[in-house]
């Protein structure tokens, strides 16, 4: 299912400080941080030269404690943050061949709004509150070109009915829906127009129980149809588990396993990987 | 008594104007942004349009300067006035006589020739400003062309209303780039600046901001494939002074009897129809 | 043409524009431009601010022409700036050459040079004073004498008898306070920086924008506007909290390169002096040193505009330092620049809300017609 | 003398003066007049306290004037509206330029006149002290 | 030195507006053919455009024999100062340049970004003769159908303007002048196709 090919998206040694670094910490190969901070300059390296590859329809997993790094990994993918250093190509864009960080803005939109999709934490990064949630699912269709009504609103509909929104509350607007639902608008919006790489941070956190295993369901019945590739983010390795096919974890902005998931939960090889599964069980 | 410069600028603020106005050309519907010189008239009523009327007027000129379609509107009397005051030229209630039309929201019916010049007066340029108060993020907005929160305004007003609700000033694309305020005109006349054989310049003299509209240049009104672009329905009615139908409207009361009755809007279109009845 | 027409638009106007002028006569009196430059410093200050033109005798005719108006004088005598070439850049002007009138610290009891009141309202009480019924031309002139009698001259005679008397204090320069503030370190350390300024009115203001353009479009704003918003900052809705380190108000003597031929420093022309009012505000401010170290410095918010304009200067100190803190958290709207400078301008606030008076009939047919058909289908879909 | 301080004397200076210079030359010389004195705008530019940068703060009307006296040209400059005195600048500027030898015998005037006008200073500053606070504490 | 009169200018402008509103519009400027006294080497309708666009507020380049000389007197006449070329906003490419000076230019000179595209370069081209030939092909804002053009210049540079402007709207303006006053405007909108 991977290996053989092209993958769909490759990061290379991508960095990413907050600060302007000094002498202590100018080489990061040398270990002086304390965790992901220069107790000198005060510079945090939330990412610290990460690489990884993504293939076509898998969904790839990345376990973390918060601070970890994780989340500030996605956010610099889908352009929210500016990365320091590093590279990144995504097959469906320009072959594969330009890196797609050091694009100028509107490239870097047209990627946002065509080829990617971000479910955030808070649904109030990915959502117009005070819009109609069938606007905000169809705010993504618009954003990627489309100009027909009738298809976004039955589009927009259908996905807010997957996400299980009762059909006569998707005229309402988010701000009036619990923390949960808000949720599930921001899943629909990110899946309306079947983006190649899906990108899901802490997507669950937050849902009831019975609310999350729908929506783990739902996306991983997604990605069976449509063969979306995605990464999720989640400090909670039960969620990796039910969906991911390989997995990283990553601990003070670095990568200390990856692996197919199985693997890594029968044979952890890192002492805090080891930890973490052995609290999952 | 002080003797003011032909066009009451000095030569340097027409300069700066013209040289705007110049790039405004080169990028159809992209905003300019220009120094804005104070006017005598107030900011708001006109001071860009009349500081490209200004920029552009020779002696050979004829200008005719329409309010609300009204060639006699108190407003458009008040900026010939001047504009005869600092240059002397001819004026004009003919659209077909002027070489330079400056207009406050309306385009005249009498079609435009591309010997002429339209100057539209406009309030606020920034097409984005209903959905982005910031005018550092509007500037990222264009240059990204990221114009989904608009299309997002109008599909709101579809969910909302079942068709969208835009009055005057409805939002255009120009040259398949950028997303333009055409200055609150009447839907009625967006289509008349698609392909218009005239040149069309913009100035909002509070915002400072100079665009344009070449001859010939593709202008879309936003609008869904299954949710057209409407303009303003006066089907069934004519104008009780020249007869004229299919043209845009006054709505006017009859005191006594209380009764709705219609009058071309364009005054100077209304009343070439009636001469041309009285010949 | 054979038909009527419309002619209502160019008479309306001509017969307003008499009656204007009626209003302006009806009742007799006229009142002399150099009454007017004699006795309304207060509006010709302020005048001459907004509109960001030092000319007196301008301000006071424009005072006339709009009937003692300060937003109609403010807007005559911009336009007329339009029409008038540019014809030289003035020397860099410090205020360290300040002459000063009157200078005043609030953050330190006393200081070097002293607190000078200088003519200030600020201690006469507020009470009308119906004895201005009476004034006649000879009760000034008397009381002129008596000003002379004291050694207040303004004529050359009476300077040389005062010779004598001067000849004790040399003229000094009054050191500022926040160069001594400065000297202890209790300010962060400046750097000259010669880097040439944006020109708002050459060049539209671009945000984010650099601190000159921000300084100028404060210094030219409507003095209600600037003090509404920075009384607004300092009641709750701004992250400052301000000491005036030192009110000044005085002449600054104007200088231009000699534009007919190079030459040295001496061969400067000068073409005379402008009053301004000068306040630097002091703010503290927690700042972040190494290894989370912190430290709270002083930064100084700066206010300087034409003429005695005390409250606005002030006021004006307390925007700028609002709009160089970057990165709040949670920034209210005198924090935002655009917010701040896009709406202080007194003829373009005025110009648009007036605009509102114009017809609008086209654009409201427009809404009319949307509204009209929305209510049809309302309909419809009742029905249905 | 140079410019600077001549401007300066000239300026702040009686209309008397200025006058009497430009007379001096008017009656010797043919004085041809360039630029008639027109009104104009020095923009002033402000070095802010607080940061030290520069800014503008406005601009100045001026009276500005050209003349020509032989073959060389001098300039007037004034504030406010006086086309009268910036007339009689440009012919002293345009007489220094020239070097003509009756600017010598000006020095002296130009002195006696800066005295005085230092002295209607001076006597302004003593005024403006009176209102000075005084914070002696008187001892016992 | 001569200094063109407001009217003339205006006049000059208007044509300007009307060759850049519809490329590959002709015209003439033809009442200023005549003044003797220009002290530099270049068209009179050159000298005319330096009047109508320079000032103190912009910056210029002038490619060319004697361009520092040229530039010099320039700034003396219109207060604007000469700048190197990809940071000027006007570039004067007079008829005596040496050849590849014009892709050289155009290649160099500053073309805006997306934020501000406006703040590009602008190049007035002196060039052999400017015609209505059927040499190249116009399409794109201010042309209805097509119109046709001849510009008799030893550069290729067709070719360096389409990459230039590539990435619309950022891009360059070139104004065309010949010796007999003759003005074709092209902005960056403007696509040229060759014919054969």
């Amino acid at each position: 299912m991977y290996c053989t090919e092209e993958p769909i998206l490759k990061v290379n040694n991508m960095v990413k400080q907050f600060g302007t670094g000094c002498s202590n910490c100018f080489n990061l190969e040398e270990e002086r941080l304390e965790k992901n901070y220069c107790p000198c300059c005060q510079t945090v390296y939330a990412c610290q030269g990460l690489s990884l590859e993504l293939y076509e329809g898998e969904i790839l997993g990345i376990v973390g404690e918060s601070g970890s790094g994780k989340s500030t990994f996605m956010r610099c993918l889908y352009f929210d943050q500016e990365v320091t250093k590093g590279s990144a190509y995504i097959r469906a864009y320009k072959k594969g061949q330009a890196n797609i960080f050091e694009q100028n803005s509107q490239q870097k939109r047209y990627i946002r709004n065509q080829i990617m999709a971000m479910v955030y934490q808070n649904p109030y990064l990915g959502l117009r509150m005070n819009f109609s949630s069938i606007g905000n699912v169809a705010e993504k269709l618009i954003a990627s070109g489309n100009r027909e009504v009738s298809y976004m609103t039955s589009r927009a509909s259908e996905l807010l009915n997957k996400v299980k929104i009762p059909s006569y509350r998707i005229r309402e607007a988010p701000q009036n829906f619990s923390g949960g639902m808000q949720q599930r608008v921001q899943i629909a919006k990110a899946l309306s127009n079947n983006p190649p790489i899906l990108l899901l941070d802490e997507v669950t956190t937050g849902l009831d129980l019975s609310v999350q295993a729908n929506v783990l369901d739902l996306i991983k019945r997604i990605q069976r149809e449509l063969k979306i590739s995605m990464i999720i983010v989640s400090h909670d390795l039960a969620v990796i588990r039910m969906l991911a096919d390989r997995t990283i974890v990553m601990l003070n902005g670095k990568i200390i396993e990856q692996g197919l998931t199985d693997q890594i939960l029968e044979d952890p090889q890192h002492p805090y990987t080891q930890q973490l599964v052995h609290s999952l069980l | 008594m002080k003797a003011y410069n032909f066009a009451f600028f000095d030569e340097g603020s027409k300069r700066e104007i013209r040289r705007a106005t110049v790039k405004a050309i080169s990028i159809p519907g992209y905003q300019v942004p220009f120094a804005s010189r104070e006017m005598p008239i107030a900011r708001g009523w006109g001071t860009g349009g009349l500081q490209l009327t200004l920029s552009l007027l020779g002696q050979d000129d004829i200008v005719k300067v329409i309010d609300q379609g009204c060639d006699e509107s108190v407003n458009a009397v008040n900026i010939k006035k001047f504009i005869n005051k600092m240059t002397g030229i001819r004026e004009t209630e003919q659209t077909a006589t002027a070489t330079i039309i400056q207009s406050r929201h309306r385009i005249p019916e009498v079609e435009l020739r591309a010997d002429q010049i339209l100057v539209l007066q406009v309030p606020i340029p920034e097409p984005l400003r209903e959905v982005e108060p910031s005018e550092y993020i509007t500037q990222r907005l264009h240059a990204d062309q990221e114009y989904s929160a608009i299309w997002l305004m109008l599909f709101e007003q579809i969910m909302k209303h079942n068709k969208m609700t835009t009055g005057a000033d409805h939002p255009v694309l120009v040259h398949q780039r950028y997303v333009m305020s055409p200055s609150p005109i009447p839907r009625y006349d967006n289509c008349k600046l698609h392909n218009s054989k005239a040149l069309i310049l913009l100035g909002a003299g509070r915002e400072k901001k100079i665009y344009a509209i070449p001859p010939y240049t593709t202008v879309q009104s936003l609008a869904f494939n299954d949710y057209p672009f409407q303009t303003e329905d006066f089907s069934g009615r004519t104008c009780h002074l020249c007869g004229a139908s299919a043209v845009y409207f006054d709505e006017l009361i009859d005191e006594e009897s209380g009764h709705k009755y219609y009058q071309c809007n364009d005054s100077s279109y209304c009343l070439q129809r009636l001469n041309q009845e009285l010949l | 043409m054979g038909y009527v027409a419309v002619k209502g638009g160019s008479s309306a106007i001509e017969e307003s524009i008499k009656r204007l002028q009626y209003q302006r006569i009806k009742a007799k009196k006229k009142i002399d431009v150099e009454v007017i430059q004699g006795t309304l410093r207060g509006l010709i200050d302020k005048i001459m601010s907004e509109s960001s033109l030092y000319a007196r005798e301008l301000a006071a005719l424009a005072i006339k022409q709009a009937e003692g108006n300060p937003e109609e004088a403010t807007f005559i005598l911009r336009a007329y700036r339009s029409t008038l070439p540019r014809k030289y850049y003035s020397q860099v002007v410090d205020t360290e050459d300040m002459r000063i009138e009157r200078r005043i610290s609030a953050a330190l009891k006393d200081i070097p040079g002293g607190q000078i009141l200088g003519a200030s309202y600020d201690y006469r009480h507020r009470l009308l004073d119906f004895e201005l019924y009476e004034e006649k031309i000879e009760d000034l002139e008397k009381l002129l004498q008596e000003f002379e009698a004291e050694g207040w001259s303004n004529s050359e005679e009476e300077a040389s008898g005062a010779k004598q008397k001067t000849s004790e204090h040399s003229y000094t320069k009054v050191p500022k306070v926040i160069s001594f503030l400065r000297a202890e370190g209790l300010l962060p350390p400046v750097k000259i920086d010669d880097s040439e300024p944006d020109d708002i009115t050459r060049k539209s203001i671009e945000f984010p924008t650099r601190r000159s353009a921000r300084l100028q479009t404060l210094t030219r704003g409507e003095a209600g506007a600037v003090t509404a918003l920075g009384y607004a900052a300092i009641r709750g809705y701004g992250m400052v909290h301000p000491t005036v380190g030192e009110l000044r108000v005085g002449y600054l003597p104007i200088h231009i390169d000699y534009p007919l031929q190079e030459g040295n420093e001496e061969d400067a022309v000068y073409i005379g002096e402008i009053e301004v009012t000068e306040v630097e505000s002091l703010i503290p401010q927690v700042i972040e040193k190494e290894k989370g170290r912190k430290e709270i410095e002083f930064t100084v918010g700066y206010g300087l505009c034409y003429g005695q304009n005390e409250t606005k200067a002030i006021a004006m100190s307390i925007l700028d330092s609002c709009l160089a803190k970057k990165d709040l958290l949670s920034p209210t709207a005198v924090h935002d620049e655009e917010f701040v400078l896009l709406h202080i301008d007194a003829v373009e606030a005025s110009g648009f809300i007036s605009h509102l008076k114009l017809p609008h009939y086209v654009t409201f047919q427009s809404e009319l017609d949307s509204l009209r058909k929305t209510k049809k289908k309302e309909e419809n879909h009742e029905s249905i | 003398m140079q410019r600077k301080r001549r401007t300066t004397i000239l300026v702040k200076g009686s209309m008397e003066l200025a006058r009497t210079l430009a007379e001096e030359i008017l009656e010797r010389y043919q004085v041809q007049i360039i630029q008639e004195p027109q009104q104009g705008l020095v923009m002033v530019k402000m070095r802010d306290q607080s940061q030290h940068t520069l800014f503008y703060i406005g601009e100045v009307l001026i009276t500005e004037c050209k003349v020509q006296i032989e073959d060389t040209i001098g300039l007037g400059i004034i504030q406010e509206q006086n086309p009268q005195k910036a007339y009689y600048l440009a012919i002293i500027d345009s007489a220094y330029n020239a070097n003509l030898f009756e600017t010598k015998a000006w020095e002296e005037l130009l002195i006696r006149e800066e005295k005085k006008n230092q002295e209607l200073e001076e006597q302004e500053r003593l005024q403006i002290l009176k209102t000075k606070v005084d914070f002696t504490t008187m001892s016992l | 030195m001569t200094i063109y009169d407001p009217h003339a200018v205006q006049k000059a402008y208007r044509k300007l507006i009307d060759s850049l509103s519809k490329p590959g519009t002709i015209n003439i400027l033809d009442e200023f053919r005549d003044s003797k006294d220009i002290k530099i080497p270049c068209n009179d309708s050159t000298y005319l455009f330096m009047q109508m666009l320079l000032d103190t507020e912009v910056t210029f380049h002038i490619l060319g024999q004697n361009s520092e000389t040229i530039s010099k007197y320039v700034s003396q006449i219109t207060y604007a100062k000469s700048a190197p070329l990809h940071e000027a906003d006007f570039i004067f490419l007079l008829q005596n340049r040496e050849a590849g000076q014009l892709v050289n230019a155009i290649e160099q000179c500053k073309s805006g970004e997306l934020i501000n595209p406006h703040q590009s370069a602008t190049l007035i081209v002196e060039v052999e003769k400017i015609s209505k030939e059927e040499k190249y092909q116009l399409k794109g804002p201010g042309i209805e159908t097509v119109q046709f053009m001849n510009i008799y210049e030893k550069d290729n540079w067709i070719e360096a303007r389409a990459q230039k402007n590539i990435n619309y709207p950022i891009g360059i303006d070139i104004y065309f002048l010949d010796p007999e006053a003759r003005l074709l405007a092209l902005p960056r909108t403007t696509i040229i196709d060759g014919l054969t």
